[in-house]
């Protein structure tokens, strides 16, 4: 009844899923792995920290990404990134302006900064005018950004969500405008550019780790301890598969073949 | 009339319409952004539509009556316009949703969890087999998120880091080729209606 | 200090100059091609040879998952390719699963020379296929069930060629011309991993680092770099045509880059430096 | 009785449960050998293809929507590109409605408007590549410099005239893309994987439902 070589497939399918059961329901619990730190996220407090002390704008934009596609997970990143940001402009007293590309996407970037305000204990303090739809269309989105960028003397670039053709745009004018920047993506394309250009970097898969890291969510902390198991076991099964095929020993590529 | 060379014509002018970009963001550049969304929308619509013909009333004149459902449940996409029966477009997004996402998640663990550990391991162990193992492994280091980046996983997660980079790099060469490419690509076209229109060609 | 003014004025020069010295290198090489040699990757002979060798009468899918704004790269590969195929007593199959594909493969096949073969028999367009991953999952498995016209509206069950066409284990060898990764994803898990499909992706250049996993582990059977693998491909068929036109530009242009990213750099490290000493 | 059987329907709960059944039937249908199953799931996917189809057709009419909507409230230096915008469009179809999709008007446009001002458009970033690289991209790290020094080598690589620079050129060039970039971008696909797969088991479980509105 099993089709022959899925079968490890649905082997692996089988452990993640219930590693990741067991880990849900001991988070529930509230017992949560534990995360290592990334210089990235901390990197966003220096950097709202130096926008006040110069008295200039924090710039922040979630990407170009809606929540209509296979890249709203990346979306949806950065718009955690935003409620944390959001945050420390309320209690560094920073300005912050946000930029978002997809209609759909302004309500749900209102809400969350409003909620950040409300975390940091000021509500009073937020405006509607912190949130800019410029355009849905690529480059009228884009020149928008840079238009802000260079008109209000930004002191703090943080972008983080899916960025496609105008990556390097981005990064290049916030870098003409002498700001500190924080950029982060999961498209593989365009990471090299923010490596590049940017004062820290958030690579790929990094970014996904915005709630857990930021906001110690328990269930994207038991998704984070899941995926580190699949990952131990991806390398287990590696160094072990190396040890055999040196040895001459092909059971595991055999079981694998399943 | 010459509607091909027209054709080239009105190509070649929204080129650089477009182009006048650079110089400066201005109403002619918004001009050509706006009709080529235009046409693309048109197209999309017909695009649908057609397909719809191909994969849903075909197979209904043929008999295939089970085909009606999806068919009403593609309607049920529209009652988002509708106040009261919103709640009914969630169905088909369902529907799309499950199966998508199973499809892509059963064919993830087979070839790309499995299939690329398989050929990682399964190689003949020269230097740069050896060399592409280790450098795998240590990436994934890289992007583990609950063991801290100390000690001995420091170090690979750090070679990880720099494999990561050479990756990164790779990608930089190459998108500089396409972008190149891309914008040859325009000029070339100039050059031929330039040539049409001197005789040349 | 005249000497730190000259690096970051050299740091901050007006783009528009930068632009200007482009449209200069990318012109020339356009009116008086120089012919500079290409040499042939190991993937680009690869997929001649496959052609080369295919049985008559074999099927042989054209997949077009590109976009206008790639076609510059995507077109000359597809042309090339589709006039070698047209060439060689097979069948062939354009279909697309990106909103554009079967427009611009209508537009391809349209340009190139047809021989013999004639609309129907030995070749068709069955058009655009909604769904993404789920469209080509169900075209692999059954395409008579899925598709009843085909792109000029005909039923497909009047083409004879479509006989022969009935799902994935009747391809001989499915090319996707695309400018997307996750397009060639998509065929790895729903393609190769259950009918062992061999996907040749012609993919935009930019897409290639992330591809070449997949064909060092056998789950991709070939790749075509860009306009250059489209180059490459047109001096295998001694057909000469867009890749290798652009090839010259190509060229000049990219050391025009890497001349851009050094002299940035060296000003930059410049500046730096003089800085640091300063602290001093 | 009518009015509570229809709440009940409206309940998320309910798209929750079809996600879910329609997930499980797909996964299952990989991996088992069950003639039923097989069937059933090959039509779901032809439903999929389907339903595929009206939300390009949801797509479009909701951008219609936004420029009606632009057009009716005369928005300042905005309205008139919609005009626009809209005539091209209904001009398209109806050209495509005449003489079919493949016909020669709607190629006309196609090619002449579409796909020259789509690739134009893209083209631009080639510009913005040349003013970056110079102004912009910077060794500012050893991460960021081993990067460059690695862009350099493969740009030099996919120039024809890189071997005129350095003969060892295309062969070390080859070398970094068939190994190192072959192992770290084989890493990151290994991740993503598990990463699409921990989200996917998420959505089938109903504890994902951002897609639901």
């Amino acid at each position: 009844m099993l089709v022959s070589g899925r079968i490890a497939a649905l082997g692996a399918l089988v452990i993640v899923i219930v590693v990741y059961a067991w880990l849900l329901n001991r988070a529930s619990k509230g017992k949560v792995p534990r995360i290592r730190k990334m210089a990235g996220f901390d990197a966003i407090e220096e950097a709202v920290g130096r926008a006040t002390e110069m008295g200039k704008p924090v710039f922040f934009t979630p990407g170009i990404s809606g929540f209509d596609h296979a890249d709203s997970p990346q979306t949806i990143a950065g718009l955690t990134v935003l409620r944390h940001v959001a945050k420390l402009t309320a209690r560094y007293k920073a300005r912050l302006i946000a930029a978002v590309s997809k209609a759909t996407v302004l309500p749900v970037a209102e809400e969350t900064v409003r909620q950040g305000y409300l975390e940091a204990g000021r509500p009073e303090a937020y405006e509607p005018g912190m949130l800019r739809y410029l355009s849905d269309e690529q480059f009228a989105w884009a020149g928008g950004c840079i238009g802000i960028m260079h008109r209000e003397g930004i002191a703090t670039n943080i972008m983080v969500g899916n960025f496609m053709g105008e990556s390097l745009l981005l990064a290049e004018a916030g870098y003409q405008a002498g700001a500190i920047q924080v950029a982060g993506t999961a498209n593989r394309s365009q990471i090299g550019f923010f490596v590049t250009v940017a004062d820290y970097c958030l690579i790929g898969e990094e970014i996904f780790a915005a709630g857990a890291y930021l906001f110690q969510d328990p269930v994207q902390l038991a998704g984070l301890g899941a995926q580190d198991v699949a990952k131990w076991i991806a390398i287990g099964a590696v160094a072990l598969g190396i040890i055999l095929n040196v040895l001459g020993i092909p059971v595991l590529v055999n079981l694998l073949k399943m | 009339m010459d509607f091909a060379l027209l054709g080239s014509f009105v190509a070649v002018v929204l080129t650089l319409l477009i182009y006048s970009f650079l110089y400066k963001e201005n109403r002619f550049y918004r001009f050509a952004e706006y009709s080529f969304i235009g046409v693309a929308s048109g197209y999309w619509l017909m695009v649908a539509i057609n397909n719809l013909q191909s994969v849903a009333w075909g197979p209904i004149i043929k008999g295939n009556y089970l085909y009606v459902i999806p068919l009403i449940l593609g309607v049920a996409l529209f009652a988002r316009l509708s106040k009261g029966y919103s709640w009914l477009a969630r169905w088909p997004v369902a529907v799309v949703v499950g199966t998508g996402t199973a499809l892509a998640l059963r064919g993830f663990v087979d070839a790309m969890f499995i299939g690329q550990i398989r050929a990682t391991i399964a190689a003949p162990m020269n230097f740069d087999n050896l060399l592409i193992a280790v450098i795998t492994v240590c990436s994934l280091f890289f992007f583990m998120f609950t063991v801290e980046h100390k000690g001995p996983i420091g170090i690979v997660a750090k070679i990880g880091r720099y494999g990561l980079m050479v990756y990164f790099g790779v990608l930089f060469g190459n998108h500089v080729m396409t972008r190149m490419a891309l914008l040859t690509s325009r000029f070339i076209e100039i050059q031929k209606f330039l040539l049409k229109v001197l005789g040349l060609a | 200090m005249a000497g730190e003014d000259a690096w970051t004025k050299l740091g901050r020069i007006d783009p528009r100059i930068l632009y200007a010295l482009l449209i200069i290198v990318l012109i020339i090489p356009i009116i008086t091609p120089v012919g500079l040699p290409i040499p042939i990757t190991d993937q680009t002979r690869k997929t001649y040879e496959a052609v080369e060798k295919l049985p008559p009468g074999s099927v042989v899918v054209c997949s077009m998952d590109t976009s206008g704004a790639a076609w510059g790269e995507n077109g000359p590969q597809a042309v090339v390719v589709l006039k070698h195929l047209f060439q060689k007593p097979l069948k062939i199959v354009v279909v697309g699963f990106e909103t554009d594909g079967p427009m611009l493969g209508q537009q391809a096949l349209l340009q190139i020379p047809k021989g013999e073969k004639k609309y129907g028999e030995d070749y068709v367009n069955l058009g655009f296929i909604a769904g993404g991953e789920t469209a080509r999952a169900a075209f692999g498995r059954d395409i008579h069930k899925l598709v009843s016209r085909d792109f000029l509206g005909n039923p497909i069950d009047k083409l004879p060629i479509m006989e022969k066409v009935r799902n994935a284990e009747d391809f001989a060898l499915f090319f996707t011309f695309t400018s997307l990764i996750s397009a060639v994803e998509m065929y790895v898990r729903q393609l190769h991993a259950p009918y062992k499909t061999k996907v040749v992706a012609a993919i935009i250049g930019l897409g290639v680092p992330s591809i070449v996993p997949y064909y060092n582990a056998g789950q991709v059977f070939s790749i075509l770099s860009g306009s250059l693998g489209a180059a490459e491909y047109e001096l295998l068929t001694k057909m000469p045509g867009e890749g290798v036109r652009l090839s010259d530009a190509l060229s000049l242009s990219t050391l025009l880059v890497v001349a851009c990213v050094v002299v940035g750099n060296v000003a930059f490290l410049a500046v730096k430096k003089k800085r640091k000493e300063e602290k001093r | 009785m009518e009015v509570t059987s229809m709440s009940v329907l409206k309940r998320r709960e309910v798209a929750v449960f079809m996600t879910a059944l329609a997930g499980i039937a797909v996964i299952a249908d990989y991996f088992l050998k069950v003639p039923i199953l097989n069937t059933a799931v090959a039509d779901l996917l032809r439903w999929g293809v389907i339903l595929a189809s009206f939300m390009l057709i949801w797509g479009t009419i909701s951008m219609i929507r936004i420029h009606a909507d632009v057009i009716r409230k005369k928005t300042p230096n905005q309205w008139y590109y919609s005009v626009w915008l809209v005539f091209l469009m209904v001009v398209f179809v109806a050209v495509s409605l005449i003489q079919g999709l493949a016909g020669p008007s709607s190629r006309w446009m196609y090619d002449s408007i579409y796909v020259a001002s789509s690739s134009t458009y893209y083209s631009i970033l080639g510009f913005y590549m040349i003013s970056a690289s110079y102004r912009a991209i910077r060794a500012r790290s050893g991460e960021a410099t081993l990067l460059l020094v690695i862009a350099v080598i493969i740009m030099l690589m996919n120039a024809p005239i890189g071997a005129a620079v350095w003969e060892g050129i295309p062969a070390l060039g080859k070398w970094i893309v068939d190994v190192p970039n072959t192992a770290a971008s084989r890493g990151y696909i290994i991740g993503l994987a598990i990463g699409a797969v921990i989200l996917g088991v998420r959505t089938l479980a109903g504890r994902e439902r951002g897609y639901l509105g």
